[in-house]
């Protein structure tokens, strides 16, 4: 096995493909994105319910998918379960300097790698241009969530 | 790494192929044929060839070079009528590839032909530039697509068709190989069953051309196209059969110069088929190029590139067989060669990944197919497509990567 | 037997073209590149090489040819892009030559914005490829086509424009140099007219864009148009501009694969564009050629290229001028290096074989533009057109077969 | 002048090219036909008046087009005055396979060369393939004369 796919297809990822975290529909959920691959038909959603502090309080997403985009969609639920939007935001513009290769893992400080943990298990899709769109497929669906208009039916319903 | 395998083979076309000549190449299996074909070094050569010593646009020059440049792109249309069967080089006209001929079906016969609440049918297994021309069409004139379902097995049977026919039925639009399963039409049965109740048959070869002999007169269409970078030839040129009666009453498709047989403001008359269909420059040495091709094919012989290619597909079925996990999508009889396989444990992105660390090129998706993916309930496959150049050992190397997928995904 | 020319080409450009190489060709003066030009070793080359260690289809597959491949399609994109000056690739829409742009914007474009009553402008002077498909569009969608009359020295000016547009102007589609005279069209004031009644410019620009740069964003057009083949590229592949905010509201003209979001036989729909306009595999090689022909042109840059060419269209309408019997259509000031001429006593079929028996291409007829036949009360004419490769001694031999031409028929 | 350009344009064709005969619309007139290239734009109208046995009495044509297609014109109704419409198909043929190079001049008999007199002096546009169409196509538009309803109205109109 090469090196580059033994990074690519890490231990965590694999687990994470096989288990995904937060694969569901929350409730209660304000907000929502359905994200598509139009290339090898993959799909996402992302649930959201935001409160009123701009805070994600719970997330959630289902869809189908390669290893790649499963795990990389169920890292990111476990990461910005509890951050604001704004640092989700930003989280995001690192991840994907991340994986397109602007930023190397190995320039990162030990700070940063923290700040990013565990999202680094995916920089080996950096090797892989092909598959970018895999690991961030998730992320542009989050972003399509939150700028999407609140849904108040579902915020207001009663379980 | 690999599995040797104990089959050698009888003729070594890759040697033809200058992309395995290339340092990075040399163990590539490419097993991606049905997305397009490598180019054998004759047809590269002889483009070369052309442009470096008899090119200038055809039909419009009164010297030399444009008189060579003529004769270059009206033989390449004869070498493309024999190669089709047709039975004048007037029913054969070049598209920039097989979508823009069936979207000229679709527009010149079609707009003419469907009516409000006719029918149009398709099969089920249909590469999206063989339903969205007719879903447009549909849309202008408010007119019905129905879809015949393939067997369990994923072949089809001329029943399904009988069953869904009409008197309404105005076109039957329909692969003759499926490029994502690999099933074979009866189009010649479905030819005549059409003809009974007057719907013309537009059949698709892009999958058919490259494999088996075609002849347009035997299966009794209206319609057929075919494309040439699927056929060892160069990008941005196709081919339509049109049955010469149906393009005599056809209005033309694009406007622009050559198609024309006088312009005014006031008004505009157009020429004869298939100067009729050929607006503006056509891709000239494309179709030199196509030519070229088809002389590649007809000197080794569809006879010895069937062989071929059915012993290659025989031992790829077997060889997948064996692999635990692993389904072939569609358990007919015959078969194109093409092959979509599902595997339990891992997505077709995944395993194109692994597989290209391998050295081997398959596609991973929907194979602009999306109504085939449903139909077996899947969001891609993995497809495993052969060409000429192909050998066992291509084959052993896929199953050595599939074998590492396996063991990664478990 | 020539006449010596004291002037002396400052670079040779001819020795970068293969087919002046050929021993039957080394004497050939070549002045038809208006129709099509010769290609340079630079672009038919890395095209070959292309095609022998990067092809691939593109956009679809996960392995390392296809994203090579993919790599090089994209930015054969940009270059054009570049090219064009457009703000975004994605404004780039590739296509198989100007033919299919136009058809492509008059179906895609036109038959939303032009309703019953609605007027389409154009200009006296266009090849029919920029005529036929806006009478094809104007009886779909019951328009009228309102024609602009040029200059008596066949010149355009803005005034007869302003004539003739009025609010139900919805398209002015013009040629930005005219590819049997040479006129140019003032077609920045003319967007800028347009624009005040909201009407959308597609400008033909095959004619311009091998001899003076382009700016689509200077020009503020909606819509430009070139082809390959004109441009010292393939054949086989033009592209248009479209202004973003247009494209994104238009329909698809073909159907096919890679131009969908989803298909099933119940709904489909499309991608963004550019995708949403390229239906089926593009010319992907021709795509890259053409990228290439334009890091040609940059190279020698258009500084160069004019000034060549100006020096060599001057020295021919100086030589034409001194035959007796022997008329130049159109007398302004300025024009593109494209003169077409009419003898008293021989017509333009003759004068081209005798001209072919000296070495010299040029081209005899209509030139796809009979309306402007018409307006010069001429069945057809000589045309001569230059090229990057052209030298004064290629005048020269033009002249000595005129005088020749002038022995035969006095 | 190479030779194959001064067989093309020999004195004769030229002279027919300038003075060409029989250029006119002739009464009375039962059989007309328009011809035209669409790639050069040239164009012919042929004029015949067929008497009751077949055999074209007058012959006339009018229109626009290369030395070759004047001449060829001028030079087949000169031949054709007087001729059956049998013999003039066979002359037609005769004179394609000459003009298309299926027939060599240097192979035809004393005979035939009296027969195809004076329309041999076309045969140098064999050597010019892309002429043959400037050359044949009066010859073609006659045939579309032949063929074509006979026009009653005009065969009767008083003069
Ligand atoms: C001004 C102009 N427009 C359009 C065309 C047609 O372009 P294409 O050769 O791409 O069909 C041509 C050339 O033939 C041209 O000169
Ligand atoms: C069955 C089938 N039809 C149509 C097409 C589209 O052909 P083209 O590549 O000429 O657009 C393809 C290939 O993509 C195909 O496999």
């Amino acid at each position: 096995m090469s090196d580059s796919l033994h990074e690519l297809y890490q231990e965590i990822i694999l687990d994470h493909n096989r288990h995904p975290r937060n694969f569901n529909k929350i409730t209660p959920c304000n907000h929502q994105a359905y994200g598509h691959n139009p290339l090898c038909g993959d799909q996402v959603t992302v649930y959201l319910f935001l409160n009123p502090n701009n805070m994600i309080e719970n997330i959630g997403f289902n869809g189908k998918g390669c290893a790649i985009s499963i795990a990389s969609a169920s890292l990111m639920t476990e990461k910005l379960k509890g951050k604001s939007v704004p640092e989700a935001r930003q989280l995001f513009e690192h991840f994907h300097n991340l994986v397109t290769g602007k930023t190397n893992k190995t320039d990162l400080t030990e700070e940063e790698l923290d700040y990013l943990q565990p999202l680094t298990v995916l920089s080996g899709v950096s090797e892989f241009p092909m598959r970018v769109k895999c690991a961030t497929m998730a992320w542009h669906t989050l972003v399509a969530a939150i700028d999407s208009p609140a849904l108040p039916t579902i915020k207001n319903q009663i379980p | 790494m690999q599995v040797p395998s104990t089959h050698t083979p009888t003729v070594n076309y890759r040697n033809d192929f200058p992309v395995f000549r290339q340092k990075e190449n040399k163990d590539l299996a490419f097993l991606d044929s049905a997305s397009s074909t490598q180019k054998p070094d004759f047809v590269l050569d002889n483009m070369q060839k052309f442009y470096q010593s008899s090119y200038a646009n055809v039909h419009r020059g009164v010297y030399g070079l444009s008189a060579k440049a003529t004769d270059a792109f009206e033989l390449a249309r004869q070498k493309i009528q024999h190669f089709m069967g047709a039975s004048t080089k007037d029913e054969i006209i070049l598209t920039s590839g097989s979508t823009e001929a069936i979207n000229l079906v679709a527009h010149s016969f079609g707009n003419q032909a469907v009516n409000q609440g006719d029918e149009i049918i398709l099969s089920q297994f249909e590469h999206h530039s063989n339903i969205v021309p007719w879903q447009l069409l549909g849309q202008r004139r408010k007119a019905v697509i129905k879809v015949v379902n393939p067997q369990p097995d994923a072949s089809f049977n001329l029943e399904s068709f009988r069953q869904i026919i009409s008197k309404r039925t105005k076109i039957i639009a329909i692969t003759h190989v499926s490029n994502s399963v690999g099933s074979i039409l009866p189009v010649r049965d479905i030819c005549t069953l059409a003809h009974e109740v007057g719907a013309a048959v537009v059949i698709d070869g892009c999958q058919a051309a490259p494999h088996i002999p075609v002849n347009v007169q035997e299966i009794g269409c209206d319609f057929y196209v075919l494309t040439g970078h699927k056929l060892y030839g160069p990008t941005g040129i196709g081919a339509l059969f049109g049955r010469k009666s149906l393009l005599e009453s056809m209005p033309p498709f694009l406007g622009g110069g050559h198609m024309i047989r006088s312009v005014s403001f006031e008004e505009t008359t157009f020429a004869e088929p298939p100067a009729r269909f050929e607006a503006g420059t056509s891709n000239i040495v494309g179709a030199v190029g196509l030519g070229f091709a088809i002389d590649y094919l007809n000197r080794i012989g569809f006879n010895t590139i069937q062989h071929h290619e059915e012993k290659l597909l025989n031992y790829l079925l077997q060889r997948l067989s064996d692999i635990k996990g692993l389904r072939i999508l569609g358990n007919m009889e015959k078969r194109g060669p093409v092959v979509s396989i599902i595997m339990d444990s891992a997505h077709p992105h995944d395993i194109a990944t692994i597989l290209d660390q391998h050295g081997v090129a398959v596609r991973a998706g929907h194979h602009c197919a999306q109504p085939t993916m449903k139909w077996f309930d899947v969001v891609g496959t993995t497809r495993i497509s052969l060409g000429l150049y192909n050998s066992m050992k291509d084959i052993d190397q896929l199953i050595d990567g599939l074998m590492h997928v396996k063991k990664v995904f478990g």
